[in-house]
């Protein structure tokens, strides 16, 4: 018995002392998860999740401060993708910042622009061309959508256009499947 | 594949937990300890870890002894239980388990190695044999079998202690699987031994039935304990009369 | 709406299940008139509850029901499960046989051509596990008068120790067993030519009838070559090497199931393997496990064991043997996507 | 000459059905009341339009100029008057609409001055621009600008030019029509092609169900007389006129999805675009007309030669529709796309117009789960796992998609030809190749954003660094002032200042701004000691350059 | 106990018991779940083992926790586990000896189980040592009725009795035979393939369970309690 004891008191203390140095030794850095969270998110920048940006909400999520569902422009498929990624619980999109809309791009209407610059402050990827007392134009093409030019305009000319489909951006519909079948959508999927 | 990930304790399961990487919450922060050095950490922890294995291993010890003797007792009674099934506790008195004699490694039982035998004895008669044997043709792989061979010649009883036959096929040798009644393997109960070598079944021209479509299990069975018995029956005046824990190897030779 | 192509060739899954269905009558033929109408009433029990079952279950899964009904897997399941179980057997075994077949085989994973495993083999293997006295009894070649048939198959009364035999295989392996060599367990004369009086003639009519099935582009070469070709090859090492422990390739190409294995069963594209590649892979996988199983495990004939073990393979092989696609001839298959 | 011929794996053979359409030549067919001209009928940049809303045009003026080397022009097909300049329905599964010229013909037909052009002189370059500028695009459906085929590439020649007459759908026959009316000029064009891209042989192919035409370009190509061009029968198997399968049999070259096939010496042009390189080299005739095969469910179906531009409807008049056609189609059978809209114009793609009626094309069969029986995979002509791609394009599981090759894919159809379950295999690869683009499209705006969002960050951190180091300057030049001030607001920041220089800075900066803000709250306050109120002055001049300098600050009213 | 603090306890038994079931959900702690379940008996008296090695467990764990450094907390989960299951081990041997043969190797391998390190892991390092045991015995008690399920099921569906071996616990008590003298008894069930055919009936039976009373109340989305730091 005493044995025992004495080969399983070595035992430990060398396998504590090589823990305990190991866990000083070989401590981890960097966190290359918010990047992979940062690739979910759909950099619209908008701020709708309460951050001032999509890396920081990212970084936000891989801290464990904000939760998955807090960005309506990524959508319902956006909050899949981070509850994957996270083996995180599916959750549907917080209302409280938003709620998912068909993606629109802003036009300024060029005939009440001032040219005050306000919205090219405001826009948060350079989306906005124009110069004080110039009237200002929105490149469409590198628009996210955001809104955030919308408000400070004092002369109320921007609108946000839905995005409408031309044959270039036409895609083949998902074909009627004749037997009854849902895919992806199972609840008890989403339990597990 | 997110079972494949829950079965690795490290990630715990998926809804309890806040953050995914969590920080020992209650457990003894290290932050107490700054700026932590390896030498430092490393002795904190050794000495953690001793204590605490001191402490469990002193509880598994204490366990130990206090069990040893009844799982000893419970050991015993098993084995007394299961030679019952082959020689009632009532026709003998002696301490069966401690009366016995080392048989040599013997063809006929099918045991590579030496196999202990049991002596019961009423007072000072000789009432039976208990010993092991082997049949090698199960359909898969050896059987094993408690042989009783009463002192007047008789067959106490056989018993299959363990075997690899088909489930719900071949395994009717073993009375625990055998839906039949009587079970199969009573038939070997107080049979002669005179004619041990020839028995067989009745396929084959002996008198041991079997159950159509499984022959060859209880035809193993048969042939091992009839080449067993027939090779100690002619012995077992000798074999009782050896002193206790002594080798039978003369008594073959 | 629907879009290009508008032609289309005139063919269906029915089409390619009734042709199997009339590919096994030869042999079916065969086995009736060397051991009687038993397995005649086994196919109506098996596809009646085959057909109940799926019905049940389509509704059950709120599918179309009348349409599905009408493909005719659900028959081929039950032909299949019939066909591979010694025609005595009660009719309870065989409802239980064909009602795991398709309700746990096939339904519960998804139904026609989601299933994993071959779901008559499922039902042969939950039979032998279950059962293995009743699954090891097949009627004498002499066979027996129809009402007596039919009382073994509906009625309790199975006194069968007068008429029933082992199948060769299992003669085989109870004689190498009792220390007999092959040739001595041959020369007894339930054993015919080759691989057992009357099994001989079954195995050659499931050929006739693969041939068939190859004739008429249902399935494909490779899966009864390989399946064939590797069932020959190992028997016949085992056999130069120890006559009298291996019986000969000729006796394991024409005993049990291997003829209607490897035109009937591994053909199976559902539960098989796909490429070409694959294919010979999976059908030599096969036999080389049912081969081992009848050399040396605990069953007599271990073709349904070996389907279902290659089943679980499939995903692997098929992935593994992905055929270079055109113009991609020189790069790994999987050499990264676009 | 070629004395082997190889072969593709795959394909199927569908009764062609040619001979309807095949029993009279090609008419002419007369000018429709209006002409709708889209710009965009290539693949490439969209033209500019060079024409306004009213102003006239005479046949053959361009009307689109080229946008960038990969695009084409487009031109008037007639003269005529400009109308609109407009969104119109485009022959486009989608039925939606694109910028088009539409053209109210004079009926004068009045052509333009040509320029010709001695291509025979000309620089390879030259031509090449030329024959951009005469919006020669390839015919074949593919539409791609011929002038950037007729490029060696780096190795400065090719070996073998296919002249690609194997018209493999079924009802489709404008190429064998066009093979058997101008068999010559379709072989002239190949030469001047040859002569581009200095290819050693020149193999003119079709298939072996188009007699007439193999000895139509047979006896031409004796009369021309050059040895290193040849008339390739192959045998008729669908889809033996995809450009990669028929560059296979004639040479054994397999180009990958991805590749072009010069890098592997070989370039493969329609007999049409022969014809029309032919027509714009020789005679300076810009492409404005081609052959369009109308068949199917129509009374008298043949071949019309149509100036693009002309709406489908004006066809479907001449061919005389059937009442009880159900659905039209552009392209044959096996690959066509469904018009939704019977007005789109005819464009340089339209190669057919098929008409289809329940008789002709029975609708398919309600789909049944796939058994994977591996038909599809036979008869597939890329060598792909038809039912693998179906299987993970029906389940969205797009990534597995690609890895089993979707995009190599030429959607020929055969897979859903030959499947016993009916299931519509090509347009669940259609669906996930549209959403895989819509992904990349999406996934590419995300990063060009990201990066955006990032460097505005960056340059906003390094506006704010600026100033503060501007700031920090000022303050150094007058240090003396500061203990000076006494009682000013910024002494309060004095003791913490001197730990961190850069921090002391920014803190400085703040405590002016605070400052500012006090002295502007303070401006109406009476009783202001002189330091206080020489502070406050020197503050508000601060204020004002500040304001003048950055000019964003300026206050909205 | 206050209000709160109760509903955080059912919500503790809530989860082991279905929630977060380790046999049906987690599908954790497999090998001996499948191994011993061909009889009720075995069954329940593995799970009744585990049970008591869980919630013994997790409340030593969670009493030692403010003790316990980061760095050597696994070796000393185990160590603690270890202990107990060979006491439990002994125990057996000692005193359920016919019991203990043939659990055999089952219950010195309820260390190696993952559920129970993962629960030690998860829940008893971060919570007061009867919350920690209340959570290991629930979700002991979640493996104990899915294996008492699945040990009743295969018995009587593979041998048409219930409660055999009984008498290796109770001496003297008999076996229900449920079914009759006559059920010819479907093999396959008591053997290993059973063991899998039907627990993955019961997964399938629970998330149809699941899905039809979510589908039931579709929007009623219940606050979840945060266990971790109740």
């Amino acid at each position: 018995m005493i044995t025992a004891l004495l080969v399983m008191a070595g035992l430990a203390l060398v396998l504590g002392a090589t823990l305990g140095a190991a866990s000083v030794l070989f401590k981890t850095q960097g966190d290359p998860l918010v990047d992979k969270i940062d690739a979910i998110l759909p950099q619209t920048q908008c701020g709708q999740c309460g951050y001032p940006g999509c890396k920081p909400y990212a970084t936000a999520i891989a801290g464990g401060d904000a939760d998955i569902n807090q960005c309506p422009p990524g959508g319902d498929e956006g909050v899949r993708k981070l509850a994957d990624l996270l083996g995180r619980e599916y959750k549907p999109l917080n209302a409280e910042h938003g709620v998912e809309k068909p993606k629109s791009v802003a036009l300024i209407d060029e005939a009440t622009c001032i040219g005050c610059t306000l919205c090219i402050q405001a826009c948060p990827v350079d989306a906005i061309v124009g110069a004080a007392k110039q009237m200002h134009t929105i490149v469409g093409d590198l628009c996210t959508g955001c809104e955030l030019c919308v408000p400070p305009c004092p002369a109320d000319c921007i609108d946000m256009v839905p995005v409408t489909e031309t044959v270039e951006s036409w895609k083949w519909r998902y074909p009627v499947f004749e037997l009854k079948v849902q895919p992806a959508t199972l609840p008890a999927k989403e339990a597990a | 594949m997110s079972d494949a990930e829950r079965d690795t304790p490290a990630t715990p399961p998926a809804a309890d937990q806040a953050p995914a990487e969590a920080v020992p919450n209650g457990l003894a922060p290290h932050e107490l300890t700054p700026p932590a050095s390896a030498a430092g950490t490393a002795a904190r922890s050794a000495l953690l870890l001793g204590t605490f294995t001191l402490i469990f291993t002193a509880l598994m010890a204490l366990t130990f002894e206090a069990t040893r003797e009844p799982i000893r007792a419970s050991v015993e009674a098993r084995r007394l239980e299961l030679i019952a099934q082959v020689l009632p506790q009532g026709d003998y008195d002696n301490a069966l388990l401690t009366d016995i004699v080392q048989l040599p490694t013997l063809p006929a039982l099918g045991i590579a190695g030496p196999v202990t035998l049991h002596r019961a004895r009423r007072g000072a008669d000789p009432v039976a044999l208990v010993f092991e044997a082997q049949a090698p043709d199960g359909y898969s792989g050896t059987i094993r079998l408690l042989i009783a061979l009463r002192a007047d010649g008789t067959l106490g009883g056989v018993r299959v202690v363990a075997h690899k036959e088909t489930p719900g096929l071949g395994d009717y040798i073993d009375p625990a699987k055998d839906r039949a009644a009587p079970k199969w393997i009573a038939q070997f109960a107080g049979r002669d031994t005179a004619q041990a070598d020839n028995w067989t079944v009745r396929k084959d021209g002996g008198d041991f039935a079997y159950m159509t479509g499984a022959t060859i299990s209880p035809r193993a069975v048969v042939r091992a304990a009839g080449r067993a018995v027939a090779a100690i029956a002619p012995a077992r005046e000798a074999l009782f009369g050896l002193p206790t824990g002594a080798s039978a190897g003369e008594v073959f030779k | 709406m629907y879009n290009s192509p508008y032609l289309r060739q005139n063919t269906s899954v029915r089409r390619v299940m009734v042709t199997v269905l009339v590919a096994m009558l030869p042999a079916i033929a065969m086995q009736v008139w060397l051991f009687g109408i038993g397995l005649l009433l086994q196919i109506a029990i098996a596809s009646a509850t085959a057909l109940a079952c799926e019905a049940a279950m389509l509704s059950l899964r709120r599918r179309p029901v009348a349409r599905a009904l009408g493909d005719g897997s659900a028959l081929v399941t039950a032909w299949l499960i019939a066909v591979c179980l010694p025609p005595l057997l009660p009719w309870w075994m065989i409802v239980i046989g064909t009602s795991f077949a398709i309700i746990i085989g096939k339904h519960l994973y998804g139904g026609l051509g989601q299933n994993p495993f071959n779901p008559a083999m499922l039902a042969y293997c939950v039979l032998i596990i279950s059962f293995p006295a009743l699954m090891s009894q097949w009627p004498g070649l002499q066979g027996s008068d129809a009402a007596t048939q039919l009382n073994w198959v509906l009625g309790g009364e199975r006194a069968l120790d007068a008429v029933t035999g082992a199948t060769p295989l299992d003669a085989l392996r109870t004689g190498l067993l009792g220390n007999a060599d092959v040739s001595a367990v041959m020369q007894s004369p339930a054993f015919g030519h080759v691989a057992g009086a009357g099994w001989e003639w079954v195995a050659l009519a499931w050929g006739a009838g693969g041939l068939l099935l190859l004739a008429l582009r249902i399935i494909t070469w490779h899966i009864p070559a390989a399946f064939l070709g590797a069932m020959a090859l190992v028997s016949g090492v085992a056999w130069l090497i120890d006559p009298s422990h291996y019986a000969s390739p000729a006796f394991h190409l024409l005993a049990g199931g291997t003829m209607l294995g490897a035109f009937f069963i591994a053909t199976d594209p559902v539960s098989g393997a796909t490429t070409p590649r694959g294919k010979l892979i999976f059908a030599a996988g096969i036999a080389l496990i049912a081969w081992l199983i009848r050399a040396f495990g605990a069953y007599p004939d271990g073709i349904a064991f070996a389907v279902l073990l290659l089943n679980i393979c499939v995903p692997l092989i098929d992935i593994k043997t992905q055929p270079p696609v055109f113009g991609h001839k020189v790069e790994p298959p999987d050499g990264g996507a676009r | 000459m070629l004395n082997k011929l190889f072969s593709f794996n795959g394909g199927v053979k569908p009764d062609p059905n040619k001979s309807a359409s095949t029993r009279e030549p090609i008419a002419r067919l007369a000018l429709p009341p209006q002409l709708v001209i889209p710009l965009h009928q290539h693949i490439g940049g969209t033209p500019r339009p060079l024409v306004t809303v009213g102003s006239t045009v005479l046949g053959g003026q361009r009307i689109g100029a080229p946008d960038g080397n990969v695009s084409s022009a487009v031109h008037a097909p007639t003269s005529g008057r400009v109308v609109a300049i407009e969104p119109r329905p485009m022959p486009h599964a989608s039925g939606l609409s694109s910028p088009a010229v539409v053209i109210e013909p004079d009926g004068l037909d009045t052509a333009i001055e040509r320029e010709l052009f001695d291509w025979h002189a000309a620089a390879p370059g030259e031509i090449r621009d030329f024959l951009r500028d005469a919006g020669v695009v390839g015919l074949g459906g593919a539409v791609f600008p011929s002038h950037l085929k007729l490029n060696p590439g780096k190795s400065g020649h090719t070996d073998t030019l296919v002249i690609n007459g194997a018209e493999c759908e079924p009802f489709i026959t404008c190429d064998d029509m066009l093979m058997r009316a101008e068999p010559g000029n379709i072989l002239r064009g190949a030469l001047i092609m040859q002569r581009m891209l200095a290819a050693k042989q020149v193999l003119v192919a079709l298939e072996d169900n188009k007699p007439e035409a193999a000895a139509a370009l047979k006896s031409a190509a004796r009369a021309l007389g050059h040895a290193s061009l040849e008339v390739v029968v192959v045998p008729t198997r669908y889809p033996a006129g995809g450009a990669k399968q028929l560059i296979r049999v004639l040479t054994g070259i397999e180009v990958p999805h991805g590749s072009r096939s010069t890098d592997f010496g070989v370039q493969c042009f329609n007999v049409a675009t022969a014809l029309a390189v032919w027509r714009a080299l020789e005679h300076g005739e810009p492409l404005t007309r081609r052959i369009v095969t109308v068949t199917g469910n129509v009374e008298r179906p043949r071949n019309f030669d149509v100036a693009i531009g002309t709406p489908i409807s004006h066809l479907f008049a001449a061919a005389g529709l059937k009442p009880d056609t159900d659905k039209l189609i552009m392209g044959g059978p096996m690959m066509g796309i469904p018009l939704p809209n019977i007005d789109a114009p005819v464009v340089k793609a339209t190669n057919c117009l098929l008409a289809s009626s329940p008789t002709l094309f029975a609708p398919p069969e309600p789909e049944l789960p796939c058994i994977r029986c591996g038909e599809c995979a036979r008869a597939c002509p890329a060598d792909l796992q038809p039912f693998e791609l179906y299987w993970h394009s029906r389940a969205r599981n797009f990534g597995r998609a690609q890895e089993y090759k979707l995009f190599d894919c030429i959607e020929c159809g055969c897979c859903a030809y030959v499947c016993p379950s009916h299931i519509p295999l090509v347009d669940y690869y259609r669906y996930a190749k549209s959403e895989i683009w819509a992904r990349e499209r999406d996934k590419d705006a995300a990063d060009s954003a990201r990066e955006r969002f990032e460097f505005r960050n960056w340059r906003a951190d390094r506006e704010k660094e600026e100033k503060a180091a501007k700031l920090a300057a000022r303050n150094a030049a007058k240090p003396a002032v500061k203990p000076a001030d006494g009682a000013a607001p910024a002494a309060d920041v004095a003791p913490s200042a001197g730990e961190d220089p850069k921090k002391a800075l920014i803190e400085a900066a703040m405590a002016r701004a605070r400052a500012q803000k006090e002295a502007v709250a303070a401006k109406n306050t009476d009783a202001l000691t002189p330091a206080q109120q020489a502070q406050i002055d020197a503050a508000e001049e601060r204020r004002k350059r500040a304001s003048e300098l950055s000019g964003s600050d300026a206050p909205v009213k | 106990m206050n209000l709160e603090e109760r509903t955080a306890y059912g919500d503790i038994g809530r989860k082991g018991l279905w929630e977060n079931n380790t046999a049906l959900v987690q599908l954790l702690g497999l090998c001996p779940l499948l191994a011993v379940s061909n009889t009720l008996v075995n069954a329940v008296s593995l799970a009744l083992a585990t049970v008591l090695v869980m919630a013994l467990a997790s409340g030593a764990v969670a009493a030692l926790r403010t003790l316990i450094p980061y760095e050597i907390r696994i070796p000393v989960f185990i160590l603690i586990i270890a202990a107990l299951v060979t006491c439990l081990d002994l125990a057996f041997n000692a005193w359920l000896h016919e019991l203990y043969l043939v659990l055999g190797i089952f219950i010195p391998l309820i260390v190696t189980n993952c559920i129970v390190l993962a629960r030690v892991e998860a829940f008893a390092a971060k919570n007061s040592p009867l919350a920690a045991a209340w959570d290991g015995a629930a979700m002991g008690v979640g493996l104990l009725w899915v294996l008492a399920l699945l040990g009743g099921a295969r018995e009587l569906i593979g041998a048409g009795t219930l409660f055999s071996g009984i008498d290796m616990i109770i001496p003297g008590a008999q076996a229900l035979k449920v079914l009759g003298d006559d059920y010819p008894g479907l093999l396959i069930a008591i053997l290993p393939p059973g063991a899998f055919i039907l627990l993955g009936l019961l997964i399938a039976a629970r998330n149809a369970w699941v899905a039809r009373a979510a589908a039931a109340r579709p929007a009623a989305p219940h606050a979840p309690v945060d266990t971790a730091s109740a």
